[in-house]
């Protein structure tokens, strides 16, 4: 059962995340990806993170997605179908990407030992530990990742409004 | 006895320290007011010369002890991984000689000057500087150990480059303070290598002590190679005093070193610095007794010295170039002498020198005063009558260097004379005897052109006021008797002597030969110069190249002219060039090459982020794969392994 | 809701991040469009998420507790939340070059190049 | 106050930081008040060279060994430790910086171009330099390296002159120099902290470098001394690469011509003696005969190039590679005689060629021009600065009195045993010296008056600080040597340099050559 589910949703994730990268129009990639961003989310539903899984949805497949969408709008010029074209150095990017890949697989494929937990844990994951874990743990990084938001989100009020020149 | 006389030789110190300290008194007090400085600097010199005087007095009531014993005060002067150098004072005879020839002839120098030097600009600084050189030449004198000497040694160096250079506004004066720094350097060169090779062998420096580890190391039959050592080491100590007493090849500075004001030229160029060679070489005679070589070459070089200079000194016009080829001349003496084994005679002939060179130079210079600075003796004529009392004490000069008895010149060179014959060197006897008619023809010429020639009308020669004179009297005094100390039977060899003293009578059929060779020089200026029985014209008619080649001093300025200027300074513009062309074109052109490395590699920052990316991954996938099939092993492609964990 | 006995193994999903990842990497190697690039480069850091979450869940730790099996939970969430902002910012970066090269192609931005 | 309670002395960072102080002040003043710019600047120096002149007195001759030690661990984890000490080698060179340093102030005391700036920079460089003598760290010391090699640039490019190169060109020279030579040092310095790290915790302190000798075998020490060899030999202007030195002491400043030749080129010589003997003796016996040939090489050569020269600063630029050929020919001698008189050279040559270029300095400002054939007879109007020159040019043809011939006969008495042929060839170079130095003399100082030159004034007031303190220490320490030598030979001594010089001279091995 959780081998089919995984199994359908990872193809899911990967094909929409190959659409995004070879569609031409670029509103179809921002729709490809939204699509991308909920299949991962189900892949983290598969590994317990519940949580995780919730914020995905939130941020990616919610506000993220959205926001290219506001971005494809502000600054499409042309025609449509032709609006996310290649470079002429497409050829070379599949090639390095490519071996990339061959490469971690090798890497992960023949690896003897990775230590796996001898029998999975099935507890935690949820808000609560999550939230626990922030707070205490990790308050510092978290609250840095809060000023962090804050800031980039001066930062991109200022940007996209435009600093007038004072004269 | 000599323990009172003891005590007061520790004080022998304050001999140079009195100079030293008027020195600093000018140089930083008073030398805005000119009558202080003088007299600071004249009280100093005076001061020490009484001490001199007391310690010479104390010398001869000590007797023989204090020639076995000299008494020797020293401190540590400077300590360095493992090189110890102390600094002191000896006293003993040739010590107490030397402190007082120099103070007696400094302090009549500094005294006549405040006649010679009235109304220069630079008076305070004269005295300064004369004060200067009284310390070192002093210093150097009562020196322990070679090191000190050697210091002192360059110190007089220095006060000589600064009074030769005393009118630093006249070219020739410049140049020609340059030229005997420079000149002495190369003598230094040697010196101070011999200085280092010395300590080398020796583990020593001080004059006692070295003396002693020479001759144990010279009776160890086993030490091999000792003799050659010490050949060499005496080789390399005499290139000091080849350039400070001015030995040829290296006698060029002093000639030029008379731009300086005459009574500087009466001090150090002829009485006191110059002879410090003659000093070190007695100082040192232990070493070059050890090697025969070495004393054959000091013979042979003092010889030739003696009689080049002479012969230079014949064809020369300005009054006080030949004093200086005399003064050469009259070093050639000192220093054969002791190659030729007469130590006392040198030492004897060094004191008897100073007297009447400085009254000679001091008298020439009281001339040049009234002359109103000319110094081609044709120029001058008739100053007998004008001014006589330097007339006489000159004439009393020209006696002494002559060597007519009994003025002081005969003694000591009637001494040397005879020891080169008695210890078997025949030539150089035949060399010193035919310098000595060299010498009292061209001693005679000069006086007889200068003094007794024809009245000029052009000029108004009037005697020097008494300042100058004093001293010119009183040299004169001690030229004139000053020879008599070979007399008594505790005599100047018995005080100054190197080994055993061997009393030893005047050979008197040798002093009549020398006599003999003085008067007949003296007797060929006059028939020359005042009979005109034979016209200097004509000889100079009849022999024009000898001629010349004197008037130009052999040509040997010229040739060391020719070499520092095409040899040493094309050598300079050659490794110049060298410099910036190859040296600096390889490091330019290593820029050169990296700018253009530069140039071609900039094509490749295309500005596209995508191509760097690209470029960086790629890298990444590379390096990624150096590192996991780099050993051949497929099973490193652990990440765990590879990223520094556990295997 | 309870999936426990899975028989998906952690190598499965590293697969499914480096394929991901390497979509993405793709992505932005070869798009021209400027908005295309980030959103080639979130599906890298999403690519990233996956590897923290699975490895989180599959390897053994030494401690069982609490504060350290869920570190790396916490580390995707850390970057989701960088991501959040990075889009943010990004966006609002190519809305400024946007408006004054009025194009969103990085074929013409060669500012690197001096 | 060698022993505070605390387990340190703060004296050391007292001196270290007492410039950079003046300097946190001047940076706040207005830039308009020059003179009170010029007295901070001026004080700031003097409080240091006032601790120095304290420290050097302080000294425990007797003990020996480093003094005033003070030791904050900064990057436990790589060793590296902020350690700052003296001993017998690195006080006479702190004193010297100070000494110098203090000059330096004054000799641009006329600087009215941006003095704020120039001030603020003077007083970092002297810190660095400072800082490089008293760190007993080599991680510090590289530190205090690098911190020196920015205000240089800067200044060489802002205040330099352009005469034979332009002075873009002379800095850009010097500064790249400097920087090629330390990365080869940096190179030399990791190599040396691995293969010390290989038994116990990882060290750079040099003592803790030097005790574990046995880690670095043979080869390691030859190549690692090679790579010092090269960083540190660039920066002392040795043979090949020296052609630095004439060119940036020529387009610098004053203060940066004196102190780069006074003391910052001292420290490659002084890394070969720390670093290079001290901790790879094995390397230094095999690269001896090497420095020893090009010790000659800058000796002679140096000085007949010097020879040719028409501009001042060019004269004592290759002079000073010249002298640097003593103090290397002396290390090459590997004897604790010729290692104390390489100390003693670098202290004097140090004093000296400060003296000298402050008097150049002076000429130059003045008179707007620095080729020889157009000055003459300066004598004439300014006569105290003709008596600095004068000393200046006889210290540095090492006349007896001065420290220089102190210096110079010590090398020449430790190196005539090691090298015999070397050290003649290396002695004849004092006549050349003398040539070179009395032409300047005589062409610059003496001859006819000039009436060109009848408006220049002679030094006087601030501007006669340079010539009475350096002249003074030329002196003092010429006549008395053993106030310097004395510390100079517990440096060499004491702190068991000598020991491991004494091993070296029996270790059975051959040269190079």
């Amino acid at each position: 059962m959780g081998t089919i589910v995984f199994f359908i949703f990872a193809i899911l994730a990967i094909a929409a995340a190959w659409g995004v990268v070879t569609s031409r129009n670029i509103v179809h990639s921002a729709f490809y990806l939204a699509l991308s961003f909920s299949g991962v989310a189900v892949l983290y539903v598969l590994m317990n993170a519940d949580f995780l899984a919730a914020v995905q949805l939130l941020v990616y497949t919610g506000a993220v997605s959205i926001m290219v969408v506001f971005a494809v709008m502000l600054t499409l010029r042309g025609e449509v179908s032709d609006s996310n074209p290649e470079n002429r150095k497409w050829g070379w990017g599949a090639f390095i990407s490519v071996l990339l890949f061959a490469v971690i697989a090798l890497v992960v494929l023949t690896n003897p030992d990775w230590r796996i937990l001898p029998s999975a844990w099935t507890s935690g994951g949820s808000a609560e530990d999550m939230s626990l874990l922030l707070l205490s743990q990790f308050m510092i990084p978290f609250e840095a990742a809060a000023v962090l938001l804050t800031v980039a989100l001066a930062g991109a009020v200022i940007l996209a409004k435009g600093v007038k020149e004072n004269k | 006895m000599f323990k009172e006389m003891h005590d007061l030789f520790r004080w022998a110190w304050l001999i140079p320290a009195l100079p030293f300290l008027s020195f600093l008194l000018i140089a930083f007090v008073t030398k805005r007011s000119k009558g202080l400085s003088s007299t600071v600097s004249i009280l100093a010199i005076l001061t020490a010369l009484g001490l001199a005087v007391a310690i010479g007095l104390g010398i001869i009531q000590s007797g023989a002890e204090i020639v076995e014993h000299p008494v020797i005060v020293s401190a540590n002067w400077l300590n360095i991984g493992g090189l110890k150098i102390n600094f002191g004072t000896i006293v003993d005879p040739l010590s107490a000689m030397m402190l007082f020839v120099v103070t007696l002839v400094a302090s009549m120098v500094q005294i006549y000057s405040l006649g010679y030097m009235h109304g220069d600009k630079g008076w305070s600084r004269y005295y300064a500087y004369q004060s200067l050189f009284a310390s070192s030449m002093l210093g150097m004198v009562i020196a322990t150990n070679l090191l000190q000497l050697f210091i002192f040694w360059e110190l007089v160096g220095l006060c000589s480059y600064l009074l030769i250079g005393f009118w630093y506004f006249k070219v020739s004066a410049r140049e020609a303070a340059k030229k005997a720094f420079i000149t002495t350097r190369v003598g230094d060169f040697g010196l101070l290598l011999g200085i280092l090779f010395l300590y080398n062998k020796f583990g020593t420096l001080d004059f006692t002590a070295l003396s002693a580890a020479l001759s144990t190391s010279l009776q160890n039959v086993a030490v091999v190679g000792t003799a050659g050592y010490v050949t060499v080491m005496a080789f390399l100590i005499f290139m000091g005093p080849m350039g400070k007493s001015g030995q040829f090849p290296l006698h060029v500075w002093l000639p030029d070193a008379m731009e300086g004001p005459t009574p500087v030229s009466a001090l150090i160029h002829a009485a006191t610095m110059v002879v410090a060679g003659v000093y070190l070489v007695a100082k040192m005679y232990f070493l070059f007794q050890a090697s025969p070589a070495a004393l054959q070459f000091v013979a042979g070089i003092g010889a030739f010295t003696a009689l080049f200079a002479a012969t230079i000194a014949i064809a020369q016009d300005d009054i006080k170039r030949i004093l200086a080829y005399s003064t050469l001349s009259q070093l050639g003496y000192m220093i054969f002498a002791l190659g030729v084994g007469s130590y006392s005679g040198s030492m004897f002939h060094l004191m008897t020198h100073a007297f009447f060179k400085a009254l000679m130079f001091l008298g020439a210079g009281s001339v040049i005063h009234a002359m109103h600075e000319k110094q081609n003796i044709w120029d001058m004529g008739g100053l007998w009558k004008k001014m006589p009392i330097t007339g006489w004490t000159f004439f009393i000069g020209v006696l002494a260097i002559s060597g007519i008895p009994p003025f002081a010149g005969f003694w000591s060179k009637d001494e040397l004379l005879a020891n080169a014959l008695q210890n078997g060197h025949p030539i150089v006897y035949a060399v010193g005897l035919f310098t000595a008619f060299l010498t009292a023809f061209y001693m005679s010429r000069l006086f007889f052109v200068a003094f007794m020639g024809p009245e000029k009308p052009e000029n108004h020669p009037h005697e020097s006021p008494w300042t100058m004179t004093i001293p010119l009297i009183v040299l004169a005094t001690f030229s004139t008797i000053g020879g008599l100390a070979a007399l008594p039977s505790h005599n100047f060899a018995f005080f100054i002597h190197f080994g055993e003293f061997e009393p030893e009578g005047m050979n008197w059929g040798l002093a009549g030969i020398s006599v003999i060779a003085g008067l007949l020089g003296m007797g060929l200026a006059y028939y020359i110069y005042i009979k005109k029985a034979i016209s200097s014209e004509s000889i100079v008619a009849r022999f024009p190249v000898p001629y010349k080649i004197l008037k130009n001093k052999y040509y040997i300025d010229e040739l060391y002219l020719w070499i520092i200027h095409n040899i040493m300074d094309g050598l300079a513009k050659v490794l110049y060039f060298f410099d910036i062309y190859i040296i600096d074109g390889i490091i330019n052109g290593i820029a050169l090459l990296t700018r253009g490395s530069a140039k071609g590699l900039r094509r490749m920052s295309t500005g596209q982020l995508q191509t760097y990316a690209m470029v960086f991954f790629f890298a990444v996938v590379v390096i990624f794969m150096v590192f996991a099939f780099g050993e051949g092993q497929f099973s490193s492609l652990n990440p765990l392994a590879m990223l520094g964990g556990v295997k | 809701m309870n999936l426990g006995n899975l028989s998906v193994g952690l190598s499965t999903y590293l697969l499914v991040g480096a394929m991901l990842f390497c979509l993405g990497l793709y992505g932005v190697f070869a798009k021209r469009n400027i908005i295309a690039i980030l959103m080639s480069l979130e599906l890298m850091l999403n690519a990233v998420n996956i590897n923290f979450v699975a490895f989180n869940r599959f390897l053994w730790n030494q401690k069982i507790d609490i504060h350290y099996i869920l570190t790396g939970n916490v580390a995707a969430l850390f970057v989701i939340v960088v991501a959040a902002a990075e889009i943010a910012v990004g966006l609002a970066l190519v809305i400024t070059i946007y408006r004054n090269r009025h194009s969103t192609n990085v074929d013409e931005f060669d500012w690197l190049k001096w | 106050m060698s022993a505070l309670p605390s387990g340190g002395s703060y004296l050391l960072p007292f001196i270290l930081l007492a410039p950079l102080l003046a300097m946190f002040i001047i940076v706040f003043l207005p830039k308009e008040e020059t003179k009170t710019i010029k007295i901070v600047a001026a004080l700031g120096t003097f409080t240091s060279m006032v601790l120095s002149l304290y420290a050097f007195f302080a000294y425990n001759q007797a003990a020996g060994g480093m003094q005033f030690t003070l030791t904050i661990p900064w990057v436990p984890d790589l060793g590296v430790n902020l350690a700052f000490g003296v001993d017998g080698i690195s006080l006479p060179m702190l004193l010297l910086t100070n000494l110098i340093g203090f000059s330096s102030i004054y000799a641009s005391w006329n600087m009215e171009k941006r003095a704020k700036e120039f001030f603020a920079l003077l007083l970092i460089l002297i810190t660095g330099v400072m800082g490089t003598f008293i760190a007993r760290d080599l991680f510090i010391f590289f530190l205090f390296y690098e911190i020196v090699v920015i205000p240089i640039y800067i200044m060489v490019i802002i205040w330099g002159s352009t005469k034979r190169v332009s002075k873009e060109y002379a800095g850009m020279k010097l500064t790249i120099y400097l920087l090629i030579g330390s990365a080869f040092l940096l190179v030399g310095m990791v190599a040396l902290y691995l293969a010390a790290a290989k038994q116990g915790h990882p060290t750079f302190m040099f003592d803790q470098l030097a005790a574990r000798q046995n880690l670095y075998s043979a080869p390691f020490q030859k190549v690692a001394f090679g790579l010092m060899l090269f960083g540190f030999g660039s920066l002392i202007s040795m043979f090949p690469f020296h052609s630095w030195s004439p060119d940036g002491y020529a387009g610098a400043p004053t203060a940066v011509s004196m102190i780069h030749a006074g003391v910052l080129k001292k420290i490659g010589g002084y890394g070969l003696i720390r670093l290079g003997i001290y901790v790879l003796p094995i390397g230094a016996k095999y690269w001896a005969p090497v420095i020893a040939v090009l010790a000659i090489a800058n000796v002679l050569y140096a000085a007949f190039i010097a020879l040719a020269q028409k501009d001042l600063k060019y004269v004592i630029g290759y002079s000073s590679v010249s002298h640097m050929g003593y103090v290397l020919i002396a290390i090459a001698a590997l004897n604790p005689t010729a290692v104390g008189g390489a100390v003693a050279m670098m202290f004097a040559h140090g004093v000296m060629s400060a003296l000298f270029f402050s008097m150049i300095g002076f000429i130059y400002e003045k008179t707007h021009t620095r080729n020889i054939p157009d000055l003459g007879g300066l004598a004439h109007q300014m006569p105290r600065l003709a008596t600095g020159f004068i000393i200046a040019g006889m210290a540095s043809l090492g006349l007896p009195s001065t420290i220089n011939f102190i210096s110079e006969f010590t090398i020449f008495m430790g190196t005539i045993k090691a090298l015999p042929v070397q050290a003649i060839l290396g002695i004849a170079g004092i006549i050349f010296t003398a040539v070179y130095t009395l032409r300047v003399i005589a062409n610059v100082m003496f001859g006819p008056r000039r009436s060109e030159w009848d408006h220049l004034k002679d030094i006087k007031g601030a501007e006669l600080v340079p010539l009475v303190v350096l002249g003074f220490v030329i002196f003092a320490t010429g006549i008395f040597p053993n106030i310097l030598f004395g510390l100079v030979n517990t440096g060499v001594t004491s702190s068991g340099l000598a020991k491991v010089l004494e091993t070296v001279s029996q270790a059975k091995m051959g040269g190079l050559f």
